[in-house]
């Protein structure tokens, strides 16, 4: 399944952030996208997860194709850690064994049975990671996945990211810090900030951004 | 679908996960009431299916705002959107599972509270009856009023004041089959409607909530 | 010239302002007429006194709360299908609009109440539906304030006033439904029948009827214009802040 | 203190803050009860002041899990309880802040709503004394009970099992002496009995409040 | 003002998750914590903050010292980046002032008047660390403050942090990468993991462990 995103535009709060955002993510390829905080990677993945309309551009992938995972987890505080991965399983219809498995790859096996509310802030990070593997997806978006986890668990995640690629999947990974992917290509966003801010097309901002003409 | 059911109840059940509370809320309005009204048992038998009526309505609204709020203040609700589910589906499970554990449960205990509030034994049916066929609008339309105001943190009291007018037509003719129940006169009529409403809201709300839900996440 | 040149902010901030003196003209002259016609030179009816010139403003009041609200629902419509933003902006400048003429057609209606029915409030279906509508008004308005990025508002309250539209034709049914009332019937449209309306009410009552709408239009226009201004406000603050 | 104070006002006025909604809640429940229990305004004036209590204690009932929630889910209880103020200062001005949005405005706005309810003209300076006496209690009580829920996301509905007995006096009282004055009977000994209760609360609440808090936070 | 811990144990959930923790902390002086995921970071930070107590061991420090910072930020979403300072600010008695220099040194001062609802993750975390800068305390105690940064807002921080020891200030920081605070000395808490986990003395734990004998 090959990503190919073209001439993108994203918004947020109204106004455009990122302009002429193109690549294309092969099967077993990972791109990094880095950027200054503020500079609109989550937006972007977001937009390409179908979460928000982009403004202009086209994104080949079907949403079916994708699994994303925000700076949110997504976890049930009552659940425990294996009955929150189970859930995504059969929402994602891969069935029971999937949930062991990633439990397992991600280190949790010992963890499963506590509740997600007692889990330290690294050890959610890795159950909501962990939630990937089960969404049998093959284009991964990450949103800064690697917050709290501790240098072991940031290579373990690593390793992760790199079995997925090597079964064909790809990872589209937004962070700031380096994951040891030495095979990811980068792509700085930077590059795609608009020279100057404007309202979306066919926004409100737009629409009213000339309402009056010049005021008497 | 079945596994989200599955997991909406199960977190219901859960400490503070909301089941027992709605039953609980039901049964302090049935208790707060006399103590406020005064004890003359002439006056309570006559406002019995009111204020019994009224009392499912409110328990059945306060544990809207759970039925969303939380899977998108943790970010479930993005993920469900990102899953293979309809979110029309994804809307009409969670109104059921929210049925289930607030309107089933009214429904069942609501005899009990009758005795409480010396409703005529002749009305007791008509109360179960009234309540089973309108409580699942209740649950249709706070689900889709909840998806309103989603984006909103603790929007809880908008959300009342949203759904509430929706709430009329229910509880008008919810209660006033309970009402004439008890007095034992014909109720084919308002009966009809409430079935009527009911199924309307069924078929039609879960459209509209998940536009609201594709509003809210972008 | 098509309707829909009011689509465009610019062309109707042009249009509605050349229109506005003229409508408001017009609002002040038929109110002023039918409101000063109806008070001092009508007679007091044998059974209610005087206290039947409250009609001229009550009768009035209460068609607009209605009328309001169906322009609400009409303008959101176009939102929702055409997305002209103008549009989203009426319908919201509207409603404190409906939400004020529900207020007076109930104060009036109370003050009424009160000599002709001998009580403040009963539990009339007509009053009782006017109550539910002023509940529709404070909703509406308030789900449009809460909510920031005003795309999102536009399409949920767009949402909220389809839908509460339905509810709010059902339940005037339903309060019909579960009481009589002492309300009387409408009888505006039935000149001519027997029991007719007085036509010494009738005439002034038509202009104030008028009067009220012409005024609902300048509130309408005045607040679409002045939300337009406050959308280029902020337009302009967002390009300043980041430019 | 006065910052604190200023905060919590502004935010309750902010858009989804939670002032009006409490209004707007107590308006809904003195349209609702009417709508079930039927149009006839000879048991209304009977009910009216009871009824009256009830919707002010369930409005102010609902906008209690704001006071604690929020702050403790955003980590600024955290930090208030590292600042260099008293935590039994926070939790009265917290229930102040509530007061003055919930219990004032709802005071207010009674006699608005007690012509809906067809309340004996007599009985409206009453209803607003026992108002005006009576919510302070209210907004202190819940404060302490939304401590004990702090912990708990959406803890909104245990909240109000838990908070609901201690009303149980407040309410008892409230509604007797407006019940009394709507009547034209003596009333002084309620009314005693009622201010005691709130000149109690506001002595002693706030200590265990605080106690409770910082019991949660470890 | 000096920080000494002595002999510390704390707990979480009813087990004590690390024994014997000792160190100094001089003014002028920072100190990192590392430690894996769920070692007890930021349950050490929160028993030293005072916001839990103490197994067992002495703090040395009054409360009054420290300022705290947590994996939350405490921001009110409805109010502007420059209400939320200042509130703080009032709080802790610094003036008026001190909010508008605390928005200037974490680069907020364009950003002041937007919602915190309206910042990004990274905008927030700045803001939130803004907050330290108002308390006017000595001893900063830092959960992962760099979480959600880019790289120029890391060294942004790092440059307040070195300002506040200059002053004669101190820190202590958990985190998990690297903040390039040469100067600071590094606590590793994985020596001071119970060789056993147990109950924490006097708690409904150890009360119960063995509270019917062997059973009959
Ligand atoms: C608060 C309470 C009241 C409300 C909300 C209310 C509402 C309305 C409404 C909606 C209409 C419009 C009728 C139409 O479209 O034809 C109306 C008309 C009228 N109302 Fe009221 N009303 C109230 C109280 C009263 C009272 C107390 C009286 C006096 C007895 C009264 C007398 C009338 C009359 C005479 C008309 C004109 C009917 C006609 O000939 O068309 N109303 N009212
Ligand atoms: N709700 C909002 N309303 C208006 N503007 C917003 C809103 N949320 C974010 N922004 C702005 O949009 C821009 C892009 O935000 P985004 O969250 O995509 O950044 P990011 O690259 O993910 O940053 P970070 O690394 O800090 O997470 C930022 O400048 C931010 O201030
Ligand atoms: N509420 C809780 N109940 C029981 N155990 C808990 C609870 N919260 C955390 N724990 C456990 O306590 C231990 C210490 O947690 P703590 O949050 O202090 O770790 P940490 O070092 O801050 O980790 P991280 O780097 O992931 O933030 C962990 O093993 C965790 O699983
Ligand atoms: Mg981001
Ligand atoms: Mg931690």
């Amino acid at each position: 399944m090959e990503l190919r995103v073209g001439n993108l535009a994203v918004s947020r709060g109204g106004l455009v952030v990122l302009e002429g955002v193109g690549f294309t993510l092969h099967p077993g390829r990972a791109l990094v996208l880095r950027g200054a905080n503020g500079i609109g990677k989550t937006t972007l993945l977001r937009t390409i997860a179908g979460l928000q309309p982009a403004v202009c551009g086209e994104i080949s992938a079907a949403p079916e194709c994708l699994a994303y995972a925000s700076h949110a987890d997504g976890l049930k505080a009552a659940l425990s850690a294996r009955a929150n991965l189970s859930f995504w399983a059969s929402v994602f219809g891969t069935g029971r064994d999937a949930a062991g498995a990633a439990l397992e790859r991600m280190e949790l096996t010992g963890l499963q049975d506590r509740l997600a509310a007692q889990l330290s802030a690294g050890q959610k990070r890795r159950l909501g990671l962990a939630r990937l593997l089960v969404t049998g997806r093959p284009v991964w978006l990450l949103d800064e996945p690697t917050v709290s986890l501790d240098q072991a668990a940031v290579a373990l995640f690593a390793g992760v990211v790199r079995a997925h690629l090597a079964a064909g999947g790809s990872a589209l990974i937004a962070t700031h810090i380096d994951l040891g992917l030495d095979e990811a290509e980068t792509l700085d966003l930077g590059a795609f900030r608009p020279r100057q801010l404007r309202p979306v097309a066919g926004g409100f901002g737009e629409a009213f951004d000339d309402a009056t003409g010049a005021l008497p | 679908m079945i596994a989200l059911l599955l997991r909406d109840l199960t977190l219901a059940f859960r400490a503070g996960g909301g089941f027992g509370l709605g039953l609980a809320f039901f049964l302090l309005v049935a208790v707060l009431v006399p103590l406020g009204v005064g004890p003359e048992s002439g006056i309570l038998a006559i406002i019995a299916p009111g204020i019994l009526w009224v009392g499912a309505l409110l328990a059945s609204l306060l544990s809207l705002d759970r039925i969303f709020a939380l899977d998108h203040e943790d970010g479930s609700l993005d993920l469900l959107a990102t899953a293979p589910l309809p979110l029309e589906g994804v809307v009409a499970i969670k109104a059921l599972a929210h049925w289930l554990v607030t309107g089933l449960a009214l429904t069942l205990v609501a005899p009990l509270l009758a005795v409480l509030l010396n409703l005529p034994a002749a009305g007791y049916p008509w109360l179960l009856l009234s309540l089973a066929v309108g409580t699942p609008a209740l649950s249709v339309i706070g689900a889709f009023g909840a998806t309103l105001t989603i984006g909103l943190r603790r929007g809880g009291l908008l959300l009342s004041l949203l759904v509430l007018p929706l709430y009329v037509p229910t509880l008008v003719f919810g209660a006033e089959v309970a009402r004439r129940g008890a007095a034992g006169m014909a109720l084919a009529t308002p009966l009809a409607l409430l079935a009527a409403i009911t199924a309307g809201s069924l078929a039609l709300l879960p459209f509209a909530a998940a536009a609201a839900i594709r509003v809210n996440l972008r | 010239m098509s309707i829909w040149e009011f689509a465009n902010p610019r062309n109707f901030m042009r249009i509605s302002g050349r229109m506005l003196p003229w409508f408001a003209a017009l609002a002040v002259l038929t109110l002023a007429t039918g409101l000063i016609w109806g008070f001092f030179f009508t007679p007091d009816d044998y059974k209610q006194g005087a206290t039947v010139k409250i009609l001229f403003i009550h009768v009035p009041a209460a068609m607009m709360a209605i009328n309001a609200w169906i322009m609400m629902l009409v303008t959101s419509l176009i939102w929702v299908i055409r997305r002209h933003h103008v549009s989203a902006l009426a319908a919201r400048a509207a409603a404190p609009a409906g939400l004020t003429f529900t207020l007076i057609a109930l104060v009036t209606g109370a003050l009424w109440g009160q000599p002709m029915w001998n009580t403040w409030w009963e539990w009339d279906p007509r009053l009782t539906s006017f109550l539910i509508l002023c509940l529709f008004y404070l909703g509406y308005i308030a789900l449009w304030s809460a909510i920031e990025d005003p795309e999102a508002a536009a399409d949920l309250t767009g949402i909220l006033c389809i839908v509460g539209s339905v509810f709010a034709v059902l339940s005037r049914y339903a309060v019909k439904f579960w009481n009589q009332g002492l309300h009387q019937d409408s009888t505006i449209l039935k000149v001519g029948e027997e029991d007719p309306l007085d036509v010494a009410y009738y005439v002034p009552l038509v202009i104030s009827i008028v009067g009220f709408v012409f005024f609902f239009i300048v509130i309408v226009l005045l607040r679409t214009r002045m939300l337009i201004r406050a959308r280029r406000l902020i337009a302009l603050e967002a390009r300043e802040r980041v430019g």
